[in-house]
């Protein structure tokens, strides 16, 4: 019951804040931050032990593809529908469930020093509760149950962007998440409702093996990518993860970096043997893929907000996975989840760390020389810059290598493929160099009143940067965790993995080079823009396209036709009873008139009509 | 026989308690009214246990009990109940509703408390009565009688300009019903030209029905359909529904929206499936059609409205839209995930009106305008609210949630663009949920605390347990499906 | 003669009744008292005596032309009853409009016999001096508040009209002696089997001008402007005595020609849509004008028209089915109860007699008499046909005849005429329970007679609603043609 | 000199009946309407004799006697009536007896 015991150990957090909020609510006191946090920390650790135990148990089962199962209830059996709730934990959920318990028990001590005097017990009520979703997503065996994750997730996502509610803006930017999150989903439910009326079955291990016809499995493909786009932030789908950022720092850490967006990636994984029954499927995916991940790291380039730069990148690098699982390295893809997890995680702390650091200021022109005022901080950022930028012997080096290669050999490999990423890795290597600039080096640009209250942050913060920063760097040398059937090509183009190493190295030094050239003398304060405008585009098309047809339908069928319909028929029985009045003159002549017309009719219609005299 | 003798109890109990009502002092009036009702839900789930908790759909059919009673032999009409696995769960939802109806805002009762409790009963009365019959003609009489306590409960404790509501409400669903009459009465007339016994009873009418040319089946369809669509409602048909639901009193709007709407779907399963399974699959289409267009465009409207009452009317069409999207699948599969997701649908729109009278409550009201940031103020309320709208949005983990997804599971083979459209009515479901959450809860607070007078607690005692009970039922049920689909 | 004089008892008892009555009308004339008793004893003791009998068998006395059977006897205790309780529930209206004099009480004995004799009637021109017996009282009772001239135009408008009508029953029974050579019902049915237009033409006048006693349109335009101008329990009289009378004679009238006979098949066809028309335009006129008039009496002048509709599907649908027109009966029966309990309520009602009662009048009455505003609940519910009132089960059974009849079409009609006549009750309703009162709303006052009465009647209304087998029953085994 | 043929009768009869309908129709005093209804009875009253001679029956005679009973009864009815509205409109004027419509 190792796995249950896992998944559930966060619920029994969430549980046991939830009654500390409610109980300090009701007698009016203010939950402290340290128990409330402690209780989550804790369920997260023994999660995270938990996950280990698992984890070597696994290494010791033998088998080609071992795989610990756990069955707890049957969930819905109608029909042909059998849905087994119960858990499935094999070399694929281990890799994201040590990253999420691991990754996430940091963030949630990181939580404690962020959050003291802001937060309460609701807070690691909210993030307990979405480890739980998170796990149920990557260890369900059966797709109700990563549904129920993918869904569960979004909520706590939703409750977590807008967990300062007062400021409308941020409900905002949860509803945002929520809704276009809930469009991607809808591609999921989709699937599951082809997956079930062709394969019968909608537990995962029985549907990988399964041969759709291939034009149901580009349609299945297309419906779970749909979904992907949503949860992974990939075009067209990806305006709403800059705008969680309205969250608190440790959430974008955990929910909006390290884990949450990523279970795209992981159920592209999970259904490789399905997905890649359709090449068209492929093309699709590794096409968004490398365009996502150049349209993101442009549009980083743009932004000043530190939070911003760190989710577009984030975008960026998910669109590197999205490549990696479109031309058949999905295990590369993966690969990437695991190294990005760890310094993408430790850059967002790190620039969580700066805002906590700087009172809540996040524009990076009103930073500067923060080198010597935040030691720990920069030098644990210097850690995820070296990462993401993919410089040797850092974890990013690895995998960023390994799908720039695999865009090349693998079996759906593409020059287009590669190119763009080739580019957009240079680009990230500028904007992420631009950042570290303009944060940690050069003049300070601090106001006044943010200047006088800089301090380093407290240990319980610091300790995950570090720890995290460790991880970004020896994260690569563990190799991929996951071996994923998929089949290289014979006939792709075979190029040297070294010489691919070398290029990605001159790529990420330009880019660095590029990004310290410009940004390290005089500043020039660069206005946020977004140069593709898609959200303004969205707004303008979906936003007030839904609204104007609501309120056509409002106007001119609630409130105009259907009522209409009902007054036309209100007003005929009222004009009916008005002309059958007008003869009620009031005249008894009048009367019998009428009376001895209709007699006579009657007489006429007896003679003529029955005996046929007027024949 | 002892089992079936006491179902009549289901009947007769509340007749008492109506008439007890009457007698009992006014100061003690809504006690006596939540004692009786949780008495008689109690009695319910007792009553129907056996079919409710059997493990399998056999060991369920081997409890249902058909218990008849001589009344009308002059017409043919029994009073022969029956309590299946399809109406034990709307008779238990019905005595739920009446608890949380009884329950919910309390300011109802300063004004003739007496009639309101007896017309309660009377309610109860009536929908058990339609719930539980299988003859046609007392079908009609519960469900006609429905109307009656209805009126009165909107007329007299609603708010201004309700006589149009209450006319328009009355009118319309008349219409519906007594055309359903005479389809009742046409397939009679058949029965007594073929030569047989008049019996008005389902299973008599079945083959009589069956024996009809095209066009006389399609007619009297479109009879039973229409009584049923304008009760439930579907879109063209539900132009009555906002207006009542809006001016009404909070325990009359979670009557209509949790259980006489449950009426029209009961309907259609118990006596439009049997009776022109051929007709309606001529229609299969367009009716999927009608449904899927009822969950977008009620979506909309709910979307746009901004008035939370309003907006939860329109959630409701929504959701019965899917509904009855199981129903028209006209397979056993997608009826039992019909009548799951009511269940579904009964306890969540109940307690969303019922919340929602409680914010009332807590506000300066609601016709005053929408109060805002109330959460912060009222944490256990608006968490409670919060979880129900989540399983409003059918999120994974509830009972609504396994309730539309096995309607929808069924539904898209049978017709995939319908599923899609009604899919799609799914994400505008979120948007206006979260809206209506966000419009009270989130924000700086709109009200003065210092004002908020009598009602400034947050929720607790008996309507905290109330709630806290049938949350957990809500998440529970949505895992333990077995209780609803028992190996079907 | 013995056993004739035996089974004449009732009627004997009734017109020994008049006598007694008139006599006290006579000799004191300043207290209407003692008429009032003479005429209650005289009602319920026949009605009592007509119950209480129950032969087996139709009887033909008089020459074959007076049937004493279940039915005449039934209709003569029925009558009686609703006599009783008008007599007993609305002696007040008669004193608040001065106009409580010991003349009315034997007025109203006399119309009750015609109209009983007119059912037992089997001969035409019996028919005819029952008609006239049952007409002439009616037309004075209509003009009864004299010092009114509403009154009296009602009852001259009324005169005119019925004179009229009556003059062509009589042709019609001209006619059809003519065609026959007899004037008793079962020689005009044996004779009708050869046929002929003479018989018909007169056939159809005598169906007409029952037609207009019944008030089916397009032969209704007197009722309004009589019911309105009529005193109120007088109206109520008209509503419930005459129209069951006049209804139940029209059915025997109807179903006195042979209809299996060949020479008939052209006619019975023609007959039928005639009928079917009259039913529609009945069930139209009335429902669509009901909702727009604002005094309540034109209101129930108009639902009674529509109430004729619903009667005529009875009708209709009596050609089928073994002749069996139980339907009707049940319906009458049903009908007469409510709107007797619904006239008792309106002769509550204070408004000064020129303007008559309004329907604002009914404004905000449950705040000041919630008693009262059950009571018109019960019956106006009744009337819409809601369930658990006898209404209810006396559309079921006209829906049904007529249905089985085969007369779909008008069902439909018939249904969607309920639901607009629903509109006009409920409105009623609403104005009672969902309005405040407003200062200009009339005033009602209850006295014990009308209580009794109403709260009876209502008793009645609801009984028969929930627990209808008895009555179903026993109107069932009541054969209404022979 | 012929016979008086049963159908002259008839049509006698019936060209009364019709002008006291006519009568009824169109004259505006309340009396001259009486009379007309009057007349519509009597004109039975003679197709009534005339049938009882084409059958042979005195049913038709018979009828005749009750006839004019009940006719006198109404028209005794009927006067008062006029009586009494004159008592109280001040006139016999058929038209100007409309107070009652709608």
């Amino acid at each position: 019951m190792i796995i249950t015991l896992l998944v559930f150990l966060p619920l029994l957090g969430f549980a046991l804040n939830a009654f500390y909020h409610f109980n300090s609510a009701a007698r009016k006191r203010e939950p402290s931050v340290w128990v409330a946090g402690l209780i989550a920390s804790s369920a997260m650790v023994a999660a995270f032990v938990c996950a280990l135990i698992a984890w070597a148990r696994l290494k010791g089962s033998a088998g080609v593809g071992p795989v610990l199962e756990e069955s707890l209830f049957s969930w819905m059996n109608l029909g042909a529908l059998h849905v087994e709730f119960g858990y499935r934990f094999d070399r694929l959920s281990a890799a994201f469930t040590l990253v999420i318990t691991g990754v996430g028990a940091l963030i949630h001590f990181y939580s404690i020093g962020y959050m003291e005097n802001r937060g309460s017990a609701r807070y690691f009520c909210y993030l307990n509760l979405f480890c739980f979703m998170m796990l149920n997503l990557v260890l369900g065996s059966s797709l109700p149950q990563v549904f129920l994750g993918w869904e569960g997730v979004g909520l706590a996502s939703y409750l977590l962007i807008g967990f300062w509610s007062k400021e409308m803006a941020n409900i905002a930017a949860a509803q945002k998440a929520f809704l276009m999150n809930r469009i991607g989903d809808l591609g999921l439910l989709f699937a599951m409702f082809i997956a079930f009326k062709f394969a019968g079955t909608l537990d995962l291990a029985r549907l990988a093996g399964f041969e759709f016809r291939p034009d149901v499995a580009t349609v299945f493909g297309l419906l779970i990518f749909l979904a992907c786009t949503g949860k992974s932030a990939q075009i067209p789908l990806f305006t709403w993860l800059p705008d969680a950022m309205a969250g608190p720092t440790p959430v974008s850490a955990l929910i909006h970096a390290a884990t949450m967006v990523t279970s795209g990636i992981y159920l592209l994984a999970r259904l490789n043997p399905v997905i890649s029954q359709s090449t068209t499927v492929l093309l699709v995916i590794s096409a968004v893929g490398a365009a996502t991940a150049l349209m993101a790291a442009i549009t980083a380039c743009f932004q000043s907000d530190i939070k911003k730069v760190l989710a577009y990148s984030t975008i960026s690098q998910l669109g590197f996975m999205f490549a990696a699982c479109g031309v058949g390295a999905a295990e590369a893809g993966v690969f990437h989840v695991v190294t990005h997890a760890f310094f993408k995680a430790l850059l967002f702390l790190g620039a969580g760390s700066v805002i906590h650091a700087l009172s809540g200021t996040q524009d990076v022109f009103k930073m500067g020389g923060l080198r010597k005022r935040l030691p720990f901080t920069f030098w644990t950022f210097t850690a995820g810059w070296a990462a993401i930028l993919g410089l040797f012997p850092f974890s990013g080096f690895f995998s960023k290598d390994m799908i720039l290669h695999e865009a090349l050999v693998a079996a759906h490999g593409n020059p287009w493929v590669f190119g763009v990423l080739a580019f957009s890795a240079l680009l990230t290597a500028f904007y992420m160099t631009r950042l570290y600039v303009l944060v940690f080096f050069g003049e300070s640009r601090l106001s006044e009143e943010a200047g006088s209250h800089v301090h380093e942050s407290p240990l319980v913060m610091i300790l995950p940067l570090v720890i995290l920063a460790v991880a970004s760097l020896a994260g690569g040398w563990f190799g991929v965790p996951v071996h994923l059937e998929t089949a290289h090509g014979e006939g792709a183009s075979s190029v040297s993995p070294a010489v691919i190493m070398a290029l990605s190295l001159l790529i990420a030094g330009v880019g660095a080079f590029l990004g310290y050239r410009k940004y390290s003398g005089t500043i020039q304060v660069e206005a946020t823009k977004d140069p593709f405008r898609v959200d303004e585009f969205y707004g303008a098309v979906v936003g007030r396209g839904v609204k104007s047809l609501a309120s056509f339908f409002g106007r001119y069928l609630e409130d105009g036709f259907f009522q209409k319909i009902l007054q036309v028929s209100g007003a005929a029985v009222d004009l009916g009873g008005n002309l059958f009045k007008t003869v009620q003159t009031g005249s008894a002549q009048g009367y019998l008139l009428m009376m001895v017309l209709a007699l006579l009719g009657l007489m006429f219609g007896l003679v003529f009509g029955v005996n046929g005299y007027g024949n | 026989m002892e089992i079936s003798d006491s179902l009549s109890f289901l009947l007769t109990l509340p007749l008492f308690a109506m008439v007890l009502s009457l007698v009992v002092p006014r100061a003690v009036q809504r006690g006596y009214a939540i004692f009786a009702s949780l008495l008689f839900l109690a009695l319910t789930v007792y009553e129907s246990s056996g079919i409710l908790f059997a493990t399998s759909a056999a060991t369920a059919a081997r409890f249902a009990v058909e218990h008849q009673l001589q009344w009308l032999p002059q017409i043919g009409a029994k009073l022969s109940l029956r309590l299946d696995s399809v109406s034990a769960w709307f008779v238990v939802m019905n005595a739920l509703t009446a608890v949380i109806a009884f329950s919910s805002k309390g300011v109802w009762y300063r004004k003739s408390p007496k009639l309101f409790t007896a017309l309660g009963f009377f309610l109860l009365f009536g929908l058990n009565t339609a719930f539980l019959s299988q003859d046609l003609i007392v079908f009609y009489l519960g469900y006609e009688s429905v109307f009656i306590p209805m009126i009165f409960m909107v007329g007299i404790w609603g708010e201004n300009q309700k006589a149009s509501a209450v006319f328009r409400f009355f009118l319309m669903s008349f219409l519906g019903s007594i055309l359903m009459l005479v389809s009742v009465f046409f397939l009679l007339s058949r029965q007594v030209k073929d030569g047989g016994a008049v019996s008005s009873h389902l299973g008599s009418l079945i083959p009589v029905a069956g024996g009809l040319p095209e066009l006389h089946a399609k007619l009297a369809f479109f009879g039973f359909f229409l009584a049923f669509a304008i009760k439930v409602p579907l879109v063209p048909f539900h132009s009555w529904l906002k207006d009542v639901y809006v001016l009404a009193p909070f325990p009359a709007t979670i009557w209509m929206s949790a259980i006489l709407s449950k009426l029209g779907v009961y309907g259609m399963i118990r006596f439009v499936m049997p009776l022109f399974p051929q007709t309606m699959g001529t229609y299969q289409g367009v009716l999927m059609a009608i449904a899927a267009c009822s969950v977008v465009y009620a979506a909309l409207l709910a979307y746009r409205s901004n008035q939370p009452k309003a907006l939860l009317a329109y959630s409701s069409i929504s959701h019965l839209g899917f509904v009855m999207l199981g129903v028209f699948t006209m397979k056993n599969q997608g009826a039992l995930s019909a009548i799951f997701l009511s269940v579904g649908h009964t306890m969540v729109s109940a307690l969303l009106f019922f919340l929602l009278s409680k914010i009332d409550e807590r506000s300066e009201g609601l016709d005053l305008g929408v109060p805002r940031g109330l959460s912060q103020q009222f944490p256990v309320l608006f968490t409670a609210l919060f979880v129900v709208m989540l399983a409003s949005v059918s999120l994974p983990g509830t009972l609504n949630f396994a309730g539309e997804f096995l309607v929808l599971l069924n539904s898209w083979p049978v017709s995939t663009l319908s599923t899609v459209v009604a899919g799609f009515g799914a994400v505008l479901g979120a948007a206006y949920m979260l809206k209506f959450y966000q419009q009270m809860g989130f924000g700086a607070s709109s009200t003065d605390p210092g004002k908020q007078g009598a009602h400034a607690e947050d929720l607790s005692g008996f309507e905290l347990v109330l709630v806290f009970l049938l949350i957990m039922a809500v998440v529970v049920f949505g895992f333990q499906t077995s209780i609803f689909l028992k190996g079907n | 003669m013995s056993a004739e004089f035996d089974l004449l008892g009732p009627w004997i008892s009734l017109c020994a009744g008049i006598l007694l009555t008139l006599l006290i009308s006579v000799i004191r004339t300043e207290s209407k008292r003692p008429a009032q008793i003479s005429a209650l004893i005289t009602v319920v003791g026949t009605a009592v005596l007509s119950l209480g009998k129950q032969p087996s068998e139709a009887a033909l006395v008089f020459a074959g032309s007076f049937e004493i059977s279940s039915l005449t006897l039934l209709v003569l205790g029925g009558l009686c009853a609703l006599a009783a309780m008008f007599i007993l529930g609305t002696g007040h209206y008669l004193s608040r409009e001065r106009i409580h004099i010991s003349d009315y009480y034997h007025l109203l004995l006399i119309l009750v016999l015609g109209a009983s004799v007119m059912v037992a009637s089997r001969n035409l021109i019996l028919t005819f001096i029952a008609l006239e017996v049952m007409s002439l009282p009616a037309y004075t009772l209509a003009g009864f508040r004299r010092n009114d001239s509403r009154s009296n135009e009602a009852a001259l408008k009324y005169f005119i009209l019925g004179g009229a009508m009556g003059a062509v029953f009589l042709l019609g029974s001209s006619f059809v002696f003519g065609a026959t050579g007899t004037l008793t019902y079962s020689g005009v049915f044996s004779a009708s089997k050869s046929g002929g237009v003479m018989l018909e033409l007169g056939h159809l006048l005598l169906l007409v001008s029952f037609l207009f006693k019944v008030a089916a349109a397009p032969l209704h335009f007197w009722k309004p402007d009589v019911y309105e101008g009529a005193p109120t329990p007088v109206t109520g009289i008209m509503a419930t005595i005459i129209t069951a009378a006049s209804f139940l004679t029209l059915v025997r009238l109807i179903h006195m020609i042979d209809y299996g006979a060949a020479e008939m098949g052209n006619y019975l066809a023609w007959l039928k849509s005639a009928l079917r028309f009259v039913t529609v335009a009945s069930l139209i006129v009335g429902s669509t004008v009901m909702i727009t008039q604002r005094s309540l009496k034109r209101l129930f002048a108009y639902s009674s028209i529509t109430h004729t509709g619903y009667l005529m599907l009875g009708v209709l649908g009596s050609f089928d089915s073994g002749a069996s027109a139980s339907s009707v009966l049940i319906y009458l029966c049903g009908y007469c109860v409510m709107s007797t309990g619904a006239f008792v309520l309106l002769a509550l009602s204070k408004s000064p007699a020129d303007t008559g009662t309004e329907l604002i009048d009914l404004t905000g009455l449950m705040k000041r008499s919630p008693y009262l505003t059950g009571l018109w609940t019960i019956f106006l519910f009744s009337m819409a046909g809601m369930p658990f009132t006898v209404g209810f089960f006396a559309k079921y059974f006209v829906f049904m005849a007529s249905m089985n009849g085969g007369e779909t079409v008008v069902v439909v009609i018939a249904a969607l005429c309920t639901v607009v006549g629903a509109y006009a009750y409920l409105r009623a309703i609403a104005l009672m329970t969902m309005r405040e009162a407003a200062p200009t709303s009339g005033e009602w006052e209850l006295t014990p007679g009308s209580q009794l009465v109403a709260v009876g009647a209502a008793v009645f209304v609801l009984f028969l609603g929930i627990i209808p087998n008895a009555m179903l029953q026993y109107l069932k085994g009541i054969p209404l043609i022979h | 000199m012929t016979m008086l043929e049963p159908w002259m009768m008839l049509v006698v009869s019936l060209v009364i009946f019709g002008v006291g309908l006519f009568g009824l129709l169109v004259r505006k005093n309340l009396l001259v309407m009486l009379m007309c209804v009057e007349l519509m009875l009597n004109g039975v009253n003679l197709s009534f004799v005339a049938f009882s001679k084409i059958h042979n029956s005195l049913d038709g005679h018979l009828a005749v006697l009750f006839v004019m009973t009940v006719a006198a009864a109404e028209s005794a009815v009927g006067l008062g009536l006029v009586i009494a509205l004159f008592r109280t409109l001040k006139t016999v004027d058929s038209d100007q007896i409309q107070i009652l419509r709608d």
